[in-house]
């Protein structure tokens, strides 16, 4: 590695006042003609250049973004990860995610800062205990540490949750996956973008696609605002923009786009040392490691690319975490933002081969697409490379919207997760 | 947060209406005459489109009538409001 | 002892009010009028606050909401106790206690200062490149790293105080009442538009309030005391309300705005009780005029952060409006013309001044001849190039500007100093314009970004508008207000204006240094410590978007949200990347503005007010029967009624063997109820349920299963027909609303031939049902005029009855599986029917059950509950209840859906009954089922949704969905535990009187 | 006899703003969408049914509330007996204009709970809790509008200057009047 990162290159380049770092990546230009081109280059799409040059050996990769890289959900997201998903199908893609979490900073010689700090999820009526219970007991049986917590569990892990029976809807139960937790959104982005230069892949940011060439059923190549490039593969990873691109290609997606928001307060010193979610009460919080208490609100109900949505849906969001943390109320919202979520509707992804030979599609994450980028971006780029699904995203593929066999995480997952 | 032209009530806070989706897909007349596939067309294929929408909103804690508008979804900007049955008052 | 640095009456300073407060455990003395940092600077306390990665020593440098460096823990360890409040905003008031943050022991004496000597190897991003061995090890760092970060501490107790909500509907909006905000104001409330003018300052009149020089008049006056005759006229004014202290904090679509009003934050504690502290306001205004000002740059050289360094645009506003000396060796160092605003006050009120440091080489305005008339030494042409002093400044050392500014050349300066101000010109303040999606312009001719495009009806004025001069606000800004305003004339057409300042600046974005850059400690963003040495890290290593700088640095991060310091941070990306300022565009200044307390935006929704809360007619009853509640949706529904000692095992087993062996009394009032008119009901109906109704009689009743579109069921109940175009629709508790919107939906637009009137009647009704062998008996002595005979009154029939004068409607429906009689009678009456029922019941010990027993009665008989025993995945079929999915209707929602590949597959879960090898043994709902437990990896077939212990049957009985359960009976399963495994056998989901004898008993 | 067991009890008084629940008072949903309905109803009752979108008209005893094009809220101006339950108005109209298919009508006396407020702070404590535009509506006797308070859906009436009716469902009441008694105890 040319920038190998450690504590030693940080002091050897400390008598050099830091001058001499190399870039993290480059910034490419389009060459005429690619193997494969990733549209999107948030976390996703930058994992599956990095799996398809690291794993399948294909070497002439693009990676086109429209902005910036990392600049859509990926550096908009709360940054939850677990795998305590309901259906094997779920569980199976999230946990394989997982694990390639556990060894990311070391594979990618960048601190992604994956924090194991533990995820519990709140129950507040009895179909909340019962959901809970089931997929505590699905999780178990298919190899994924969760648990169930009595009430005075949940407190005790998590000790400023106000679990008072008196509140509107008292805290019932809960589950904790230990190793589910945080990571540092840019640096996952950043991260895989810098292997996946190393290995040769073109990272070519401010490059818009305007069109997608197709010579009867199968690709050529897309417009750009760069230019034409070529190519018989393309892999779309455009989050909240999967349509946009699919309606260029005369594809329809099961998907709608909405507006998700998040907030952060003020910066304190720890005071939340896991991540709670709920459902019911429909609030989630962590706390970064720059002290910043990290709440995601919903969605909105309408589609829109706006990136904004609407002030009723954050203060709904304050609303739940002050039932359930009261000692925030003295706390302040610092910055507030949106992102553009695309959206299935049984709430799972798209991780897919489509009717339009070459052309394949990873989208529909929703709320939660974060906590699988690894294993999205080591599952797509097999899909490319192998034109046929691994068994761990065959459920995922597009087809089930047409024989109704959906992945209905609505039950878990009901609320931005 | 939007305000919207309720064609019955006038204008009202976004806070009174509830979002639909994209208009004018129409139940299928005689759903068991079609395949699977164009069953999924209209049962979850949309559009999404980032621009001009012609879409269905309730004013659910007003008068609970259905209508339709036309938003532009890349700034939510609205165009347009028309009664369900008219015609798109632009194109 | 500390000195008295109050030099001459501030304007906003009552000194016959002399208020005491604590900080870092010290008292001290400030007066009405004061904010905790002028009050601190008349104390002669710089140093404040510790910064959040070198935890370098920090003091006041601003006198606003821009305050990047004094922030300060309020009441620590009290329920008032607030982090992170900018010591430039608190109102000083009797007893308040603040205290220095991000420090330990003490803000004098940091150990987290060593940070400061390791930052070499702390550069923007480091965390990126290490603490990545041993692999496991990275929760150990970050358990030092957390404990480091952070600021203030959050609270820990319950918030004691109130916040209000206020929506507020206007024509014109003004926000900032400094002299454009004040002009705009009277111009739309005299022409007769309801007008709100807000300031988050606690007076109006901005900057020019405490302007009182002879260099800037307006009709002969100096422009301070014209603004004060100004204010006095405006309030006045019918048709404009003014609220101060109060901030737009964001600006949102269509014209949507949030405003904090702060009602007692400047109070003492023990005056707010029971006050409101603050309001939110949520503005809608027609028109809305921004007048948010500008905010003085700093300039940025090495060590531009030591205490004692203040913007030179502060120190004028302590020394004018607080009447305090800063210091008493004061330098000032500029590039325009405001420092010399400054000078004269300072000289006016006798602070000394020991030198102005000009980076202009050529400079002239009469400012500048006054300064100078007074023998203050101006070094023109030079620039700053390091300070010292670890707590406050002492010395500067300055060298002269090569021509192009890129250098510097000659020989060093030392000049020492307490205090110095400084102003890198003026930045308009845009955030609220941006936040509304208005996008911005560059002028080069002065280094600004100034409203471009505006996406709504709004206008921005004055400084915030670019116009950064008194004379370009006075000409410019009435004609812009009457065109905007549509209005015909102002009082301000025609203004004589003096105004002697020179606008030219020299703008150098970071300014040269005689060391190596590397070498240097030049702050951009001084709240998060990001330097330009950092930036240029960023740029270097690829980091080129500003978003990625911002990301990769912190820079603009912190609670000031980069205020001072984001201009200057894109400008050094501009230079440094030769891109144009306006091709690299802003970051995006998200809202709040300034932070925004969690309490005011949920204000009054917290406690007992936190979700609404919907009762029964019968809610007393259950209260004053000791029933528990279960929450269903936002309903209270009465859960079981302990008697004595029992727990809810002992009172369900009681309820529910009494309910069966003679009789039991249930409120179903909070099922949906919708009541359904017109000539085409029936067919409305055909097409909602999956069974068919053209055929159900007058005066009968039908169970029904409501699919969702894609074939799922979605909702059930039973509905009554009680005339010919008349039905009554049950729903369940949970679904009532959905299911009512959702038949409107097709009703409205599926299906608007229909001639059908849905209305919801949910809460007109109390619902009684008593069930049991001895229902008729009780219902009976109620309703003496009807014959309940079975011939008469079959099961799955009504009729309207009367009790006394009252008619009601009674029903023979039944979700235990016994004999059941519903009264349906209107809310008012409820509570009186029940005790009825309960007073005719008493000989056959009738027994009141809540929701728990039902859902175990229920169970015995195998009746499904939507939501428990089905999840969005379950078909009828795979409930096995084909026996409601009719084959000759054509359509209904949801039918094509039950005929896709995947949906007819056989292999799909189906509802069975399961029962365990230990009838003792009770199974826990969710529990996974598994067929060969040996299987690696291991299958899961389904799971238990119901599971009660039966005391009827005596035995455990459990309602589950199994993969094939359809032809699985007398199947072997295993319900595997985390500690055992259970056996269960499937059968029959009906456990009790399949022949349904009991429904006539 | 059965007793009657109103929602909301006893009048609460604060400076400027009084409120109470008015009961019973008999009202009807009546809906339909064709011209004979409306006047069939104008015939039955003596009362001009209001067509324009947020007005009502009133007769002698009863008030009708525009609620949507096709449906409207028709309640009697003075209280009703508690004892009986049987509303001449209502057999009337169901003679008149279900029988004859030409609307429904169907009974939601307790389906919603009136309060009458009276005191020049009726709409200020509104605007603690309500997104709509009060501005002009509190100027125009006789409007009527269906908004939010709360988040609880609500039917506002303006009857007069300072005297307003808010029509609420039962199952909702008595949170949304514990809720506005506390916004007024602080007005």
């Amino acid at each position: 590695m040319i920038n190998k990162y450690s504590i030693f290159s940080l002091i050897k380049n400390a008598f050099s006042n830091h001058e001499n770092w190399g870039k993290a990546w480059k910034d490419a230009e389009p060459k005429k003609e690619y193997d494969v081109i990733i549209i999107g280059g948030g976390g996703h799409g930058l994992a599956t250049a990095y799996y398809l040059a690291k794993k399948h050996n294909i070497k002439n990769i693009a990676v086109v973004e429209k902005g910036w890289i990392g600049g859509g959900n990926t550096g908009r997201n709360t940054t939850i990860i677990r795998s305590n998903y309901l259906w094997d199908a779920s569980a199976g893609l999230y946990d394989h995610a997982l694990k390639l979490w556990e060894g990311l900073s070391q594979e990618l010689n960048y601190n992604v800062m994956f924090s194991q700090r533990g995820v519990m999820n709140l129950a507040h009526n009895l179909q909340d205990v019962r959901d809970l219970k089931r997929r505590t007991h699905a999780n178990r049986l298919n190899g994924i540490d969760a648990v169930y917590l009595n009430t005075e569990e949940v407190k005790k892990f998590c000790p400023i949750i106000n679990t008072s029976p008196k509140i509107r809807y008292p805290v019932l139960g809960g589950t904790l996956q230990k190793r589910a937790g945080t990571a540092r959104h840019d640096a996952v982005a950043w991260g895989y973008a810098r292997g996946a230069d190393e290995m040769g892949v073109d990272i070519i940011q401010n490059c818009e696609v305007k069109g997608v060439k197709r010579n009867g059923d199968s690709v050529e190549g897309i417009e750009t605002t760069k230019g034409f490039i070529k190519t018989n593969k393309i892999g779309v990873v455009a989050a909240g923009h999967s349509s946009v691109i699919a309606n260029m290609a005369g594809l329809k997606l099961p998907l709608e786009s909405k507006p998700l928001q998040a907030l952060v307060s003020e910066p304190v010193k720890p005071i939340i040392d896991t991540v709670v979610m709920s459902n019911a009460v429909h609030a989630y919080v962590s706390q970064s490691d720059k002290g910043e208490l990290v709440i995601g609100a919903g969605t909105d109900d309408y589609i829109s690319y706006s990136q904004k949505g609407s002030h009723d849906i954050v203060e709904g969001t304050l609303n739940a975490i002050l039932e359930l943390y009261p000692i925030f109320s003295r706390m302040r919202m610092l910055r507030q933002w949106g992102g553009i979520v695309d959206i299935c509707p049984d709430a799972s992804p798209i991780i897919s081969k489509t009717s339009i030979k070459g052309l394949y599609f990873n989208c529909g994450w929703g709320t939660g697409g974060f906590k699988a980028t690894p294993g999205s971006g080591d599952l797509f780029a097999h899909t490319i490379a192998n034109n046929e699904p691994h068994k761990l995203n065959a459920a995922f593929n597009i087809n089930r919207f047409v024989s109704g066999d959906l992945v209905d995480e609505h039950g878990a997952a009901a609320v931005a997760h | 947060m939007f305000i919207i032209n309720c064609p019955f009530c006038g204008e009202r806070e976004q806070s009174e209406f509830k979002a639909g989706g994209e208009a004018h897909i129409i139940r299928p007349k005689q759903p068991t005459e079609l395949s699977d596939d164009q069953w999924a067309e209209y049962l979850f294929m949309r559009k999404n489109i980032k621009g001009i929408q012609f879409e269905r909103w309730n004013h659910a804690h007003g008068c609970r009538k259905w209508f339709n508008l036309v938003r532009d979804t890349s700034n939510d900007e609205i165009k347009a409001v028309y009664k369900m049955g008219e015609k798109p008052p632009i194109k | 002892m500390t000195k008295n640095l109050r030099v001459k009456t501030g304007k906003a300073i009552d000194e016959t009010y002399r208020i005491s407060f604590k900080f870092n455990g010290s008292t001290y003395y400030g007066f009405k009028g004061d904010t905790l940092a002028s009050a601190l600077l008349a104390n002669d306390i710089h140093l404040v606050g510790r910064s959040f990665k070198y935890h370098r020593p920090r003091g006041i440098m601003t006198a606003g909401s821009e305050e990047p460096n004094a922030i300060v823990q309020l009441h620590d360890n009290s329920s008032r106790t607030e982090p992170n409040v900018r010591a430039t905003e608190v109102e000083i008031y009797e007893g308040l206690e603040a205290s220095s943050q991000n420090c330990w022991p003490s803000v004098n004496f940091d150990v987290g200062g060593i940070n400061n000597f390791l930052s070499p190897l702390l550069p923007a991003g480091f965390y990126y490149k290490t603490f990545m061995w041993p692999a496991s090890f990275w929760e150990k760092y970050e358990y030092f790293i957390r404990k480091s970060a952070g600021l203030g501490k959050s609270p820990t107790k319950p918030d004691p105080d109130i916040y209000e909500h206020k929506y507020i509907h206007c024509d014109v909006l003004v926000i900032g009442a400094g002299i454009s905000g004040i002009m705009a104001a009277k111009i739309a409330a005299k022409n007769n538009l309801k007008t709100l003018l807000v300031d988050e300052k606690p007076n109006l009149g901005g900057s020019t309030i405490y302007q009182n020089s002879d260099h800037f008049k307006i009709n002969n006056q100096n422009s301070g005391s014209w603004v004060e005759k100004e204010i006095n006229e405006i309030k006045k004014l019918e048709n404009l309300e003014i609220k101060t202290r109060t901030t737009v904090v964001a600006y949102h679509g269509y014209n949507f705005l949030l405003a904090r009003q702060n009602l007692t934050d400047h109070l003492p504690i023990e005056q707010r009780k029971n006050k409101t502290r603050h309001r939110l306001l949520k503005i809608r205004a027609k028109k809305v005029i921004t007048a948010t000002g500008s905010i003085e740059r700093p300039m940025i050289f090495d060590n531009n952060d030591r205490p004692g360094i203040l913007l030179s645009s502060a120190i004028k506003k302590y020394a004018d409006y607080f009447g305090i000396a800063c210091g008493e060796k004061n330098i000032l160092f500029t590039n325009n013309d405001s420092a010399y605003e400054t000078a004269i006050s300072l000289i006016e009120k006798g602070i000394n001044i020991e030198a102005i440091i000009d980076n202009r080489e050529e400079i002239n305005s009469k400012l500048i001849y006054e300064v100078e008339k007074n023998n203050i030494k101006i070094f023109k042409g030079y620039t700053i190039i390091d300070t010292s002093g670890y707590k406050r400044i002492n010395k500067i050392s300055i060298m002269q500007l090569s021509k192009d500014g890129q250098k510097v050349v000659g020989s060093k300066i030392n000049l020492s100093c307490d205090c110095l101000g400084i102003s890198g010109g003026w930045t308009p303040a845009v955030h609220l314009f941006t936040q509304s999606g208005g996008k911005l312009r560059f002028r080069e001719e002065d280094q600004v970004f100034i409203p471009n495009t505006y996406p709504s009806d709004q206008l921005s004025i004055g400084a915030c508008n670019g116009n950064l001069t008194l004379d370009e606000i006075l000409r410019t800004t009435p004609e812009s207000l009457i065109k905007f305003l549509n209005v015909k004339s102002s009082d301000y057409d025609n203004l004589e204006v003096l105004s002697e300042a020179n606008k030219f600046k020299r703008n150098i974005w970071l300014l040269p240094s005689n060391k190596v850059l590397g070498k240097t400690k030049s702050f951009v963003d001084y709240q998060n410590d990001a330097t330009s040495k950092d930036i240029k890290l960023a740029l270097r290593e690829g980091f080129r978007s500003i978003e990625h700088v911002k990301r990769y640095t912190t820079t603009g991060m912190g609670t000031d949200q980069g205020k001072l310091g984001n201009m200057h941070a894109l400008g050094i990306i501009s230079e440094t990347t030769g891109t144009k300022m306006g091709e690299l565009g802003t970051t995006t200044f998200r809202p709040p503005y300034t932070p925004l307390t969690f309490g005011t935006i949920v204000g009054r929704n917290v406690g007992e007010y936190f979700d609404v809360i919907r009762k029964t007619p019968l809610h007393d009853w259950h209260i004053d029967n000791n029933a528990e509640f279960e929450n269903v949706g936002q309903w209270k529904r009465a859960w079981y009624y302990p008697r004595n000692t029992e727990d809810m095992h002992q009172a369900v087993q009681r309820e529910s063997k009494a309910a069966r062996a003679s009789a039991g009394i249930l409120d179903a009032s909070t099922l949906g109820k919708i009541d359904i008119q017109g000539t085409d009901a029936s067919e409305f109906l055909n097409r909602v349920y999956t069974n068919a109704w053209s055929k159900l009689a007058i005066g009968k009743c039908k169970y029904g299963l409501m699919l969702n579109e894609d074939g799922m069921v979605y909702d059930d109940g039973v509905t009554t027909r009680l005339g010919e175009n008349h039905y009554i629709m049950t729903t369940t508790t949970g679904g009532a609303a959905n299911v009512m919107s959702k038949l409107e939906d097709y009703l409205q637009t599926e299906w608007p031939e229909l001639d059908v009137y849905l209305t919801s009647v949910t809460d007109h009704y109390a619902t009684i049902s008593v069930c049991g062998s001895n229902s008729k008996k009780i219902i009976s002595k109620i309703i003496t005029d009807v014959d309940f005979s079975d011939e008469s009154f079959p099961h799955m029939s009504f009729k309207n009855v009367k009790i006394g004068k009252i008619s009601c409607r009674i029903m023979r429906i039944s979700f235990t599986g016994e004999l059941s009689y519903e009264i349906n009678v209107q809310a008012n009456y409820g509570k009186s029917v029940w005790e009825k029922c309960m007073e005719a019941g008493k000989e056959f010990n009738i027994t009141p059950y809540g929701t728990e027993t039902m859902h175990l009665l229920r169970a015995e008989k195998g009746f499904i509950i939507v939501g428990q025993d089905t999840d969005a995945t379950m078909t009828p079929i795979d409930l096995q209840m084909d026996w409601i999915v009719s084959k000759k209707k054509y359509d209904f929602i949801g039918k094509r859906s039950l005929y896709r590949s995947d949906t007819i597959r056989e292999d799909r879960k189906q509802l069975v009954g399961l029962l365990t090898d230990n009838p003792d043994e009770v199974l826990e709902e969710g529990a996974q089922i598994v067929g060969d437990i040996k299987k690696s990896p291991i299958e899961m077939l389904g799971h238990v949704t119901s599971s009660y212990f039966s005391p009827n049957l005596r035995k455990s009985i459990a309602l589950g969905v199994v993969k094939g359960g359809k032809n699985m009976m007398g199947q072997k399963l295993t319900i595997p535990m985390e500690k055992k495994n259970i056996n269960v056998t499937v059968s029959d989901p009906v456990f009790l009187d399949k022949e349904n004898k009991k429904l006539n008993a | 006899m059965l007793s009657y067991n109103q929602a909301l009890k006893g009048k609460k008084i604060f400076q400027d703003l009084q409120m109470e629940e008015i009961k019973p008072i008999m009202k009807l949903i009546i809906r339909g969408k064709k011209r004979e309905f409306i006047s069939a109803v104008g015939k039955s009752l003596n009362i001009l049914l209001p067509t324009e979108s947020n007005t009502s008209t009133q007769s002698d005893k009863l008030t009708a509330l525009w609620l949507s094009p096709d449906e409207w809220m028709l309640f009697s101006n003075e209280t009703v007996r508690e004892d009986s339950n049987h509303y001449e108005i209502k057999e009337l109209l169901s003679n008149k204009i279900s029988i004859k298919n030409l609307g429904a009508i169907t009974d939601v006396t307790d389906q919603f709970v009136m309060i009458e407020l009276k005191g020049n702070k009726i709409y200020e404590l509104f605007q603690t809790g309500s997104p709509f535009n009060f501005n002009d509506f509190q100027n125009k006797k006789g409007a009527v509008t269906q908004t939010i308070l709360n988040k609880i859906d609500i039917i506002v009436h303006n009857l007069d200057k300072n005297v307003a009716n808010l029509f609420v469902r039962r199952s909702f009441s008595q949170h949304l009047f514990s809720w506005m008694n506390d916004a007024a105890s602080r007005l």
